[in-house]
């Protein structure tokens, strides 16, 4: 990426935390929201970031411009075909980047009816009319994990981060797990049966039922 | 007449929901306005409440508060309070309905405090009101037509309308329409696309123009093409009576 | 109130969004927080608002300022006995409350076991250590609703509605349930049996589980 | 020696978290130092995680990130990313872990790039760490003690330590205490209440006074109270080898 291979990349540097606020902003319709952190870090010179002060108590903090990503896809394990999707496990910032991302693309580990979304409305991550597309993808956070559905595959990463050491190893590896996977069924049949088998999660462990009665 | 004035005000509130919007949904008259509208020509509006709950049906029994539990089971979506602030903030709401203490012939509402016999009398405050006046695409104004209740320029703008007309929301950058509608006890309003004053569009059944003009505090509007308000159709009065069965909302 | 009986109170003008986003700023530990609302609204000229300017987009926003209650208490279902808790149904500002108040005094339907708290952490409320006190109160919401515990007592907010329109009716309400209740126990014997029994809520409608499989 | 550097590295780090302690912990040996204290003299310190999570006891299984399912799974409350870092800036996180890949001598830390060969290498930036640096209480710097890591300045603050000094720190409004130790593969420091230069407080068995210095940068202070690093007791290390079983984190 440093070399602008295949062509440059423009990068906005971050923290963590900047980043989520960039994109909360964005998400609730604000054009910036203040911080009190990274005020003596090197990248907040960048031209996102503007140094204000507090109108009540005139104190120095950092404003960070909004990120609106033009697409933003998250992976859940339940979605209706709507869009209307539960979300459990780690969350991070995917309800920021959901209400902030101009389009949102849900992959789901299982397509659910519209009933059981309704069983726990706590628990869904956005309204669907937020949701561009739902699309039905089983280990569809490979090699990442989702909580009950799949362990993070560490060999894949290992794998992974051997080969992208050169440019000819990550193309390399571009070609068979990309381009020549074709789709997520190529992908899921180029990992094999018994690697899949391997990243089922082990005893269920289920979350106490809550009483939604009225 | 084979129905209340209440309910000819739902099913004008019904008719301003068009099919697959996002509604900021009240209390009262608008709730049953967006059963109605799911029930005959909106089946696809989703209601927006300001505690958090996202609904795309009708709650499951009638209630006093959008925090009874029946409003919050099998809900599409119940978060906080500012996950659907956000939504209104962001744009992403199509309408939302509101009422006042006063209104004036911008469509300024008041809800903080009006002087009856002298004495000031403290009213409940904005409530979300003055956010979705500021910020929903279009808003729908519910009043009770009284002369008292309508001042030329109200005292204290709890929920901004066209504040002074023309250019003025754009110079506060209010991001939201405005109002769209005002429904009335009396009749139904529409707002000029140039002065942003209040225009009579059309009176309910049984009421004149000369009776709307005395119940408001300044020199009404008409428009060009006023008539009666539309009466409930056989189907519209059927979902009201379904979603209120013993009136409660609806008997005058 | 407006005749400062028994003495005179301090108001605060808010709407319910700009409420919770002081609120959200004392949690987030700003001293504000910016927005588009109430910018034509005439209480938006106190103190506790200020205009300003988006650093990056030079539009006008309101700033709110951040509101830091001395103390929130908040009813939940569940707590166990060092303020980790499972809220559910209705959520309003509650979190905001929450990591906004100095204190945090939690009322609970069910003192339950810490382990049934692990179960389902995506429904904690809030980590304990920002929990004061715990108070282990059936009906602790009454009148106001629980989600699978107890409905809305509408009678007694029409009773309350009507005796507090005059002071002489208002203390007389105050008296009864208030003074002469004592405390929470003494409370619902007043309430009684027969209207507790009707308070609590129909069939059970629980939640779809969720595995938290590993 | 009967353990490994690294697991006296885990032992130093377990030491700095005091019972009760709000905790942000890092991966690898802060995780594990987490898990230490835990078990021995902090059974009461809650461990936070930047994806949201808060535990109050280790993790299910060993994991590689703290995303991980056996991260997740039972532990005390599973938010959000700005949950946990609001948190942290509202003052409530006693202390807080990081790395770096350069390190100055008033504990500034470098994660965005290096040259080496005359060429610029692009380090992973800052994740959450400058917002540890910036905010909590006090933070833990880990680093691997080599010349060319630990420059007089490093070229670009990614996680603030003092800056250049005293004051630096008010000077920026920056709530956090900044850096109250380095444990680094060489010795132990702190950082001169005054000065806030870092000083070598401890020097690990086997290590001399003079290869630390010459493995660091600057003319290098050192307390007068300088002494050997404390060797794991039996119970330290049966508790580190009981949270790295097969020493994935802590073989040399």
């Amino acid at each position: 990426m440093e070399e602008g291979i295949p062509r440059p990349l423009e990068v906005e540097e971050h923290s963590n935390f900047t980043i989520a606020l960039a994109l909360q902003a964005a998400g609730m319709g604000l054009p910036y929201l203040p911080t009190r952190t990274a005020l003596g870090s090197d990248f907040s010179c960048g031209p996102h970031f503007s140094s204000i002060a507090c109108p009540f108590t005139g104190e120095k903090l950092l404003a960070v411009r909004a990120v609106a990503p033009d697409v933003a896809i998250l992976h859940v394990q339940r979605a209706d075909s709507e869009g209307n999707a539960h979300l459990w496990g780690n969350l991070g910032v995917t309800r920021e980047a959901a209400y902030a991302a101009k389009r949102v693309i849900l992959t789901c580990e299982e397509l659910v009816d519209h009933e059981m979304i309704l069983g726990d409305p706590n628990r869904t991550l956005v309204p669907g009319f937020l949701v561009s597309h739902v699309v039905h993808a089983r280990f569809g956070s490979h090699p990442s994990p989702t909580q009950g559905y799949a362990r993070r595959d560490d060999e894949f990463y290992f794998d992974y981060h051997r080969q992208s050491r050169s440019l000819e190893g990550f193309q390399e590896w571009l070609r068979k797990w990309v381009f020549e996977a074709g789709d997520h069924e190529g992908y899921l049949e180029l990992l094999g049966k018994e690697r899949r088998e391997k990243l089922k999660p082990g005893d269920e462990l289920f979350s106490p039922a809550v009483n939604f009665s009225v | 007449m084979d129905y209340t004035l209440k309910e000819l005000m739902v099913v004008a509130a019904a008719r301003e929901i068009r099919d697959g919007e996002i509604v900021f949904v009240g209390m009262r008259l608008p709730l049953l306005g967006f059963a109605v509208a799911k029930e005959l020509h909106a089946p696809r509006a989703v209601g927006l409440f300001e505690n958090g709950v996202v609904r795309d049906w009708p709650a499951l029994a009638p209630i006093f508060t959008m925090s009874d539990p029946p409003n919050i089971c099998r809900s599409l979506s119940c978060g906080g309070l500012i996950d659907v602030m956000s939504l209104l903030q962001s744009g992403r709401v199509d309408l939302g309905f509101i009422g006042g203490g006063e209104i004036d012939r911008f469509g300024n509402l008041n809800t903080h405090w009006v002087e009856e016999n002298g004495r000031r009398v403290r009213l409940p405050g904005s409530g979300g009101a003055a956010d979705i006046a500021s910020l929903a695409g279009r808003c729908i104004v519910i009043m009770n037509h009284e002369r008292r209740r309508f001042p030329p320029k109200v005292r204290f703008i709890t929920s901004p309308g066209y504040g002074e007309g023309r250019g003025w929301r754009e110079g506060k950058n209010l991001k939201g329409g405005g109002p769209a509608r005002a429904i009335t006890s009396l009749g139904i309003f529409s707002f000029d696309s140039e002065s942003r004053e209040m225009i009579l569009s059309s009176f309910h059944p049984g009421v004149s123009i000369e009776e709307i003009q005395r119940e408001t505090g300044w020199p009404l509007k008409v428009s060009d093409e006023v008539r009666e308000t539309r009466s409930p159709s056989v189907e519209e009065l059927a979902a009201v009576r379904k979603y209120d069965p013993k009136g409660v909302w609806t008997n005058n």
